[in-house]
């Protein structure tokens, strides 16, 4: 309660008045069964190119990973001895994190990656020039730049679907429910129940990942229940803004700048002597 | 089913959230083990003795359900003297003849009453053992698919189930032998493992508790396909698991209208509606086909009727009761025609041209090489398909031009291929697993040449009829008589594909659409073109069209779409209600008997005849519904009941029985018949057997291949290859072995394999996975290789197709191809190009010492 | 996948195997999608902007031919990190969308405002002292690039820090230092390299400082990270960065000792400047490791949360 | 004076905005561009959105198939269906590509007897030469009797359809064929 208290409204700070709820993804992995109809679907929608042909050997996942070209990625992970019956089978259908603090939007020089009245984080397509550096800020590693445009692209969470009060091309295929979309305060609750339950059905292995507004990017629009550590599933297990520490960069970096003219001064006058 | 049927899973994991537990068993972990509760990994081609240790154990430990299995099923049915068991005779039942491989019914008897009922002459029309022969390989098992077959409607019965001659107990000595050991040394599972499921099965079944069996090919694809789901059959009715909701046995069927491909069969030895294709010994007019396929009791009794309609919504005002309704228009079977009997009938000459629509044998059939062999040898060929298929182009680039076998210029096929349309640009309807007609419309007229089978079938017809149109022949007359008058629409002279529909569901003499088969008359009045889909455009309307959303329905949603018959969901939900027509329980309420309306009422439409009340009993002698009594749930059975025993029907033994598939590592621990003796073999040299269990040259195949789908991919590729969404979500060809296996043969992740049979050798990727597990089985470890049949040469992504390995011999009663369990070999690297590839395979059948008998012992 | 994957070797210090969970060893991290363009950038800029200042502290100390070539140095240099810059883009024709907004989230935001105010200053002075027009407007504009040089040379270190990158992030405390210090040894170089020995001495005491910072910014980072700072120490990063500590001592003792010498005076500033874009890409490369091994980003981050008791 | 062109130029800079708009960091209202505001889901512009079946298992998943200017723009599950409540897996998802994608054909390909390349050939000229060759085949292999009984049948004809046919084309073709006498009248639904 208190950490709801103290959760940010990232689309009024966008300068959003009068908003819709904040609205995203809880992806339930405990009953995703791989079967990829979120990366299909996702493509179909967004027209997303298809990205490469290549049979990686990581279980089912010839997929690899998220990028600008595959916006939902199914992980596969095979645990020899781990379950009942010798062998635990992990798939979770991995997403852009929409996160709350949101380094790819904080870093982007144009203006391209917006935060929508839905508190989603959007790449405008129309004006990013490809400059790469929300690339390089994603704590999650999702956003890429796509060779053959030049820009950058992520999941948008289907932001002109929910315009026209539709859901999400993946939350909307997922067969089992695996991804689901609402309004993330009903998701958050729906989680926490979720993960109850299974705790109480004996599987204290479950547990939520991205749900906390206390974490490091302020919790995400897009969360998760996991059964084993993030890392495991090729997520960061405590990613952090990092324009949290830009206030401190920034002072740095001003001290060095005053450093750096004084020196200049310094050279100059010693030289004088 | 979390693989091949995702989005029918969402059922069983909503199922599994309100507490049902999840059993899965499969040779391989599949993404179904992942979310199931509990996994049972168990040897390709070991069901029966898996599900028959089960029926054992339920027999032995009284856990069936008592009031159900005495009366409903034909448990206290006493059989004749003469029947014999394969507990009597080492695993083959009385009846075999071993000359012409095929059983003598007569033994397999209800004792009493009319033996050979009165209106249905089951009796073999001609002496001559290979005419019973021929006749047996018709499939007559499969036509009445709905369940009913000759059998006395008035056997003796003892209900105390203690008569030795009685279903029960001939049952319980038939399955005495299928102990946890057994099906332990068979399967591969281990007895604590089998224990928990026997545990799991019977405590969730009974008055309150329903289990459900959910199956694919992993059953039907053997040489003992029909009585693996046999086999369920009895276990689910002995835990009266059938006609009940949350019970059942649902196959899975693969594709979109695949069920009304068998309803409204393109299917050699069925018409529409399971009525059999006419055989040429014995249907020689209709009233000795009629009298050759019709039953006493029940709803088959009206064969007449349900055929006099057919005739006439073919040949409309040609067909009259003077000329037998143009029943002499019908040709006749004189044996297999299967499609595997075809590509024999390709090599030897005798068929000249075929049609392939959205088929792809040259990588999708069961020993592709033969199939392409064929179609080399036909005048023509026609391919209809949306993309260029392997079988449109395997004169150019195919596997047998590569080994230098073939060349292009010496090929003399001609080929014509035919832009198909998507679903997207016709209507129609396709019938779903659950046997439920849904209509598509079209959004958009093809482009380009693009027509929907339905243009090409009917302009085809039209084209032909106007070619013969002067004809005097009588050989032309069926043609020429043809109804064949459908509105077109559109630019394209589209058929109208609702007024075929119309026809299908039929029509009164004043042409007024028909509402429900029971209105079919055997004068020549009533017209219908399928008779279980009698009801299907009632009142005009197409009720496979109706979309009433699922939110404002009961969870029946019997306004969606429609279910043949007569929009029932549940099959034989009589069974639902407890003898006095009260429901089992409150929570297992389907359907009952409303004592103040006299009527059947519930959430279904009652699979009974609705007013008949429980307490009826029919008199001694009458026929058809009228015979049917308020407890025989089974209303197209021959005697009401549900078959713990199969009097009729199947051509392969009243009763399943483990037999090892065609090509396995093992010989067969329960008795010493190796395989099924029925099973059909078609002998030619490139369709070579192997050795099996202890004969020399079987260690040449140590290994067990089965083979299976992708969720991202479809049948042979030709929907999902050529996509690239799909392609690259499962990019290659591979093969999944345990790394056992791959220490043992050097195979590396990712690496290549080599996996080879007697017919062909094909490469694929290796996937090195736990979730592949050796098994002890008969005392030593088995490996097993698995290997999904989505590939082949040509789309985005490519690689061998798994059918170059497969062999043809077939499950007897409806000639599928044994594919789910093969002995094979696997090797490191990758197979050898050109003429070398052949060689190889050579090499391979010397040195199991192969020949033209191998394998084909009865 | 469980991994026993000790810290490589080849870093002064071992550290005793961890384990490391990952994605089939996959980087968590997208790797950068910059290219050599931009330490390219990151380089010229701050040869730029310490140029522009070193040009002031010239003309108002009596240094005019330093003063002259630090601001065509400065107005060169820009140019070239400008034409490097928009070269790394996706989409090259839209860079002018960097003006649409500023963002004091975003360093590139910022520095290219910045660069965009300082560019036409540190231009106009060169044009100035170059085509000896406009004296006032020329001393206006060196002025303003003098003032603005230095926070074109800095603000890259926020850059690069404000990423998710382990290297650069971790390295934020240090990283303006080691930048302004690389800045003044490329400057200074520059100075040694183009102006007589006799006419250098600011240069080279601004090269001096700017090694002296650079070395101390390299040893604290080196220290306070720990194992963290492996990527900077291994692989091609660890070569870069030690070359570019050679390639400055080497240059600063030239430039101290030589002073006589013309060509020793140019070859130090040369070696100064060479070790100053060494350093830059020595940086880059240390980044770019640390996104490929996963450990860099899983371990830090397991470590932290197990020490929160996460 | 500044025209007012150029203020409306200034006033939708997004940097002006970011003032005017509360959006000091320049993160949402300011920064959005035109296309983005007018942003829309081609399925709101679709003339016609028409109730389908997926062709891929026999699950039977509803779909919405939504025709734009007489092409089809997207499909998807349809919620109404009690079958599949709007859910469709991967393949039932790539349907667009699957109708609509490169790897269609939409002309008639011919491959003469012995001939190494595919040519040409009308729609027409191929329904025509079909129907010529089946009359032809069908009397080459016509058996009026077996053994001494009827038969009434060719067997130089044969067919294998797939199971995405619908049922009405079953109907048909297993109409004619069995008509013409064909009896090796096949279908998946044996495999």
């Amino acid at each position: 309660m208190a950490a709801e208290a103290r959760a940010l409204d990232p689309a009024a700070l966008a300068g959003h008045r009068d908003h819709p709820p904040r609205m995203g993804f809880f992806t339930d992995t405990s009953i995703c069964i791989g079967c990829k109809a979120c990366e299909v679907a996702c493509k179909e929608w967004n027209a997303v190119p298809e990205d490469g042909l290549l049979l990686t050997g990581m279980s089912y996942d010839n997929t690899q990973g998220l990028g600008a070209s595959t916006w939902r990625h199914v992980a596969f992970i095979e645990q020899p001895g781990a379950d009942h019956d010798g062998l635990r089978w992990l798939m979770s259908s991995d997403v852009c994190k929409h996160c709350t603090e949101a380094a790819c939007l904080d870093v982007c020089p144009t203006g391209a990656l917006m935060r929508t009245e839905f508190g989603t984080v959007i790449v405008q397509d129309d004006v990013c020039n490809g400059c790469g550096y929300c690339v390089s800020a994603c704590p999650f590693g999702v956003i890429d730049r796509r060779p053959s445009d030049g820009g950058a692209h992520k999941c948008t969470l289907c932001y002109d679907r929910l315009g026209a009060g539709l859901m999400p091309a993946c939350a909307k295929a997922c067969p089992t429910e695996s991804i689901q979309f609402g309004p993330l305060d009903e998701l958050r609750e729906r989680a926490g129940q979720r993960v109850a339950e299974l705790h109480d059905a004996g599987r204290s292995e479950a547990r939520l990942y991205g749900e906390d507004p206390d974490d490091g990017v302020g919790g995400a629009g897009a969360f998760f229940l996991l059964l084993d550590q993030p890392e495991v599933y090729g997520l960061p297990p405590d990613p952090v803004v990092t324009t949290r520490e830009l206030p401190r960069i920034w002072r740095h970096a001003g001290i060095a700048a005053a450093s750096l003219a004084l020196a200049a001064v310094a050279a100059c006058v010693s030289g004088r002597r | 089913m979390a693989e091949c049927h995702p989005v029918g899973f969402q059922w069983v994991m909503e199922a599994k959230a309100r507490g049902a537990t999840v059993i899965h068993i499969d040779p391989r972990f599949t993404r179904t083990s992942a979310v199931a509760d509990r996994y049972v990994p168990i040897r390709a081609g070991a069901d029966i003795a898996f599900l028959g240790g089960v029926i054992n154990h339920v027999l032995n430990s009284e856990t069936y359900f008592k009031e159900y299995v005495l009366a409903y099923t034909n448990a206290s049915t006493i059989l004749t003297e003469d029947y014999a068991d394969t507990e009597d005779l080492d695993g083959v039942f009385s009846g075999l003849n071993r000359e012409d491989r095929f059983y003598d019914f007569d033994t397999w008897r209800y004792q009493g009453g009319d033996v050979r009922p009165a209106s249905g002459d089951r009796s073999d029309p001609d002496e001559r053992p290979h005419v019973r022969g021929r006749v047996r390989q018709a499939s007559r098992g499969e036509a009445h698919g709905s369940g009913g077959a000759a059998a006395s409607a008035w056997p003796e019965t003892d209900d105390t189930l203690q008569h030795p001659r009685c279903v029960f107990q001939v049952l319980k000595r038939h399955f005495a032998r299928y102990t946890p050991e057994v099906v332990e040394q068979i399967c591969g599972v281990s007895q604590e493992q089998f224990a928990e499921v026997c545990r799991l099965l019977t405590e969730n079944s009974g008055r309150d508790r329903t289990t459900a069996f959910v199956y694919s090919l992993g059953w039907t694809q053997h040489t003992t396909g029909v009585q693996c789901i046999r086999t369920a059959a009895i276990l689910q009715l002995l835990l009266g698991n059938i006609g009940r909701p949350g019970g059942g046995i649902m196959a899975l069927r693969g594709h979109a209208s695949i069920q009304g491909s068998t309803d409204i069969p393109t299917l050699f030895d069925l018409l529409p509606g399971y009525l059999p294709m006419p055989h040429a010994w014995g249907n020689e007019d209709l009233d000795t086909y009629v009298r050759a396929e019709t039953v006493q009791k029940g709803f088959w009794a009206n064969t007449r009727s349900y055929m006099v309609s057919l005739l006439k919504a073919w040949w409309g005002d040609a067909a009259t009761a003077e000329n037998d309704f143009c029943y002499d228009y019908l040709p006749r079977l004189t044996g297999s025609h299967s499609t595997y009997e075809t590509v024999l009938a390709q090599l030897d000459g005798t068929c000249k041209g075929y049609f392939l629509y959205g088929q792809n044998p040259a990588v999708g059939s069961a020993n592709a090489r033969m199939q392409r062999l064929g179609m080399a040898n036909l005048d023509w060929l026609v391919v209809r398909d949306m993309v260029m298929i392997e079988s449109a182009t395997w004169w150019k680039d195919g596997p047998e031009i590569q080994t230098g076998e073939q060349r292009t210029e010496e090929i003399g096929t001609e080929v014509f291929f035919l832009p198909a349309a998507a679903h997207t640009e016709k209507s129609g309807s396709f019938t779903n697993t659950q046997r439920m007609l849904q209509w598509h419309h079209e959004a958009v007229e093809p482009a380009g040449d693009a027509r929907s089978d339905l243009w090409f079938t009917y302009h085809l017809g039209r084209r032909i009829r106007e070619k013969l149109a002067s004809s005097v022949d009588d050989v032309d007359r069926p043609v020429l008589d043809l109804t064949w008058e459908y509105p077109l629409r559109g630019s394209l002279d589209e058929p109208d594909a609702e007024a075929v529909l119309a026809e299908i569901n039929g029509w009164d003499a004043e042409q007024h659409p028909l509402s429900a088969y029971t209105q079919l008359t055997d004068d020549g009045s009533t017209a219908c073109g399928c008779w279980i889909y009698c009801g299907v455009h009632a009142d005009g309307v197409n009720q496979a069209a109706r979309r009433k959303p699922g939110q404002q329905q009961s969870w029946v949603a019997p306004e969606w779409g429609w279910a043949w018959p007569a929009n029932r969901r549940v099959l034989y939900n009589r069974a639902s209600a407890d003898p006095d027509g009260k429901p089992w329980s409150e929570r297992k309420a389907l359907i009952w008997w409303d004592e103040e309306k006299g009527r059947w009422v519930g959430h279904d439409v009652p699979d009974f005849i609705a007013d008949r009340p429980p307490f009826f009993r029919p008199s001694e002698g009458a026929t058809g519904p009228a015979a049917i009594s308020g407890v025989d749930p089974f209303i197209m059975q021959a005697d009401g009941k549900g078959w713990l025993f199969a009097p009729a029907g199947l051509v392969d033994g009243p009763l399943p029985t483990h037999y090892e598939p065609q090509e396995s590592p093992f010989p067969n621990l329960l008795y010493g018949q190796q395989h099924n003796p029925v099973r059909q073999l078609l002998r030619h040299p490139e369709n070579r057997y192997q050795p099996s269990g202890d004969q020399p040259g079987a260690d040449v195949f140590p290994y067990v291949t089965t083979t299976y789908r992708l969720t991202e991919h479809h049948t042979g590729g030709g929907m999902s290859r050529f996509l690239p969404y799909l392609a690259e979500l499962q990019p290659a060809f591979f093969c999944e072995v345990s790394p056992q296996l791959a220490t043992e043969r050097g195979l590396e992740h990712l690496g290549w394999a080599t996996v080879v049979t007697a017919r062909s050798a094909i490469e694929a990727r290796v996937l090195v996975t736990e979730r592949i597990r050796p098994l002890e089985v008969q005392g030593r470890t088995l490996h097993q290789v698995g290997l999904p049949w989505h590939w082949g040469p040509n789309g985005y992504t490519t690689g061998d197709a798994f059918n170059e390995l497969a062999h043809l011999a077939l499950e007897p009663n409806v000639h599928i191809q044994e594919v789910k369990a093969m002995a094979c070999d696997i090797r490191p690297g990758r197979r050898p190009r050109g003429p070398a590839l052949r060689e190889l395979v050579r090499r391979y059948q010397e040195r199991a010492g192969i020949t033209d008998e191998t394998g084909t012992e009865v | 996948m469980k991994s026993r994957t000790g810290r490589r070797d080849g870093g002064k210090q071992m550290v005793p195997e961890a384990e490391f969970t990952s994605y089939y060893g996959r980087p968590v991290l997208k790797e950068t999608v910059w290219e050599a363009d931009i330490p390219s950038y990151l380089f010229l800029g701050g040869l730029a902007g310490a140029s522009s200042a070193l040009a002031a502290g010239a003309q108002l100390s009596g240094h005019p031919e330093l003063a002259r070539t630090a601001k065509v140095g400065a107005a060169g240099a820009i140019s070239l990190s400008l034409a490097a810059l928009v070269h790394d883009l996706g989409r090259p024709a839209r860079f002018v969308n960097m003006l649409r907004v500023f963002k004091i989230t975003s360093p590139m935001s910022v520095g290219t405002w910045l660069v965009s105010a300082y560019a036409p200053l540190a231009m106009g002075a060169a044009a100035s002292t170059v085509g000896r027009k406009l004296p006032r407007a020329g001393l206006a504009a060196s002025a303003g690039a003098a003032a603005l040089g230095p926070a074109v040379a800095a603000y890259t270190s926020a850059l690069l820090a404000d990423t998710a990158v382990p290297a650069w992030h971790d390295a934020r405390r240090e990283l303006p230092y080691l930048f302004v210090g690389s800045a003044a040894t490329a400057a200074g170089g520059l100075g040694l390299l183009a102006v007589r020995p006799e006419a250098a001495g600011p240069a080279v005491r601004l090269a001096t400082l700017g090694a002296a910072a650079e070395l101390s910014a390299e040893q604290l980072l080196d220290r306070r990270l720990g194992p963290e700072a492996e990527p900077y120490r291994t692989g091609r990063a660890g070569v870069l960065l030690r070359t570019g500590q050679l390639l400055a001592i080497a240059g600063t003792g030239a430039a101290l000792l030589g002073r006589r010498s013309r060509a020793v005076s140019a070859l130090a500033g040369a070696t100064l400047l060479a070790g100053s874009a060494v350093t830059r890409f020595a940086v880059f490369e240390a980044g770019r490791a640390s996104v490929r091994d996963p450990k860099y980003v899983v371990g830090p981050q397991r470590d932290r949360l197990d020490a929160r008791g996460g | 004076m500044i025209s007012m062109d150029t203020r409306r130029w200034i006033e939708s800079w997004p940097v002006f905005r970011q003032v005017a708009e509360h959006d000091p960091f320049g993160l949402g209202a300011a920064v959005k561009s035109r296309r983005t505001d007018q942003l829309e889901p081609r399925v709101r512009r679709a003339d016609e959105v028409v109730k389908s079946v997926c062709p891929y298992c026999a699950v039977g998943c509803g779909q919405q198939v939504y025709v734009e200017a007489g092409r089809v723009t997207q499909i998807e599950g349809d919620p109404d269906s009690p079958v599949s409540r709007g859910r469709l897996c991967p393949k039932g998802s790539a349907s667009l590509q699957l109708t609509t994608g490169d790897a269609r054909e939409y002309r008639v390909r011919y491959r003469r007897p012995f001939g190494t390349e595919w040519e040409d050939l009308d729609l027409d000229t191929a329904m025509d030469m079909i129907a010529d060759r089946v009359i032809s085949a069908r009397s080459t292999g016509w058996q009026s009797h077996f053994d001494g009984v009827r038969t009434r049948r060719t067997l130089a004809l044969a067919s294998l359809g797939g199971a995405t046919l619908d049922n009405e084309e079953n109907y048909l073709m297993k109409k004619l064929f069995t008509a013409l006498g064909a009896i090796q009248i096949e279908n998946q639904a044996r495999l």
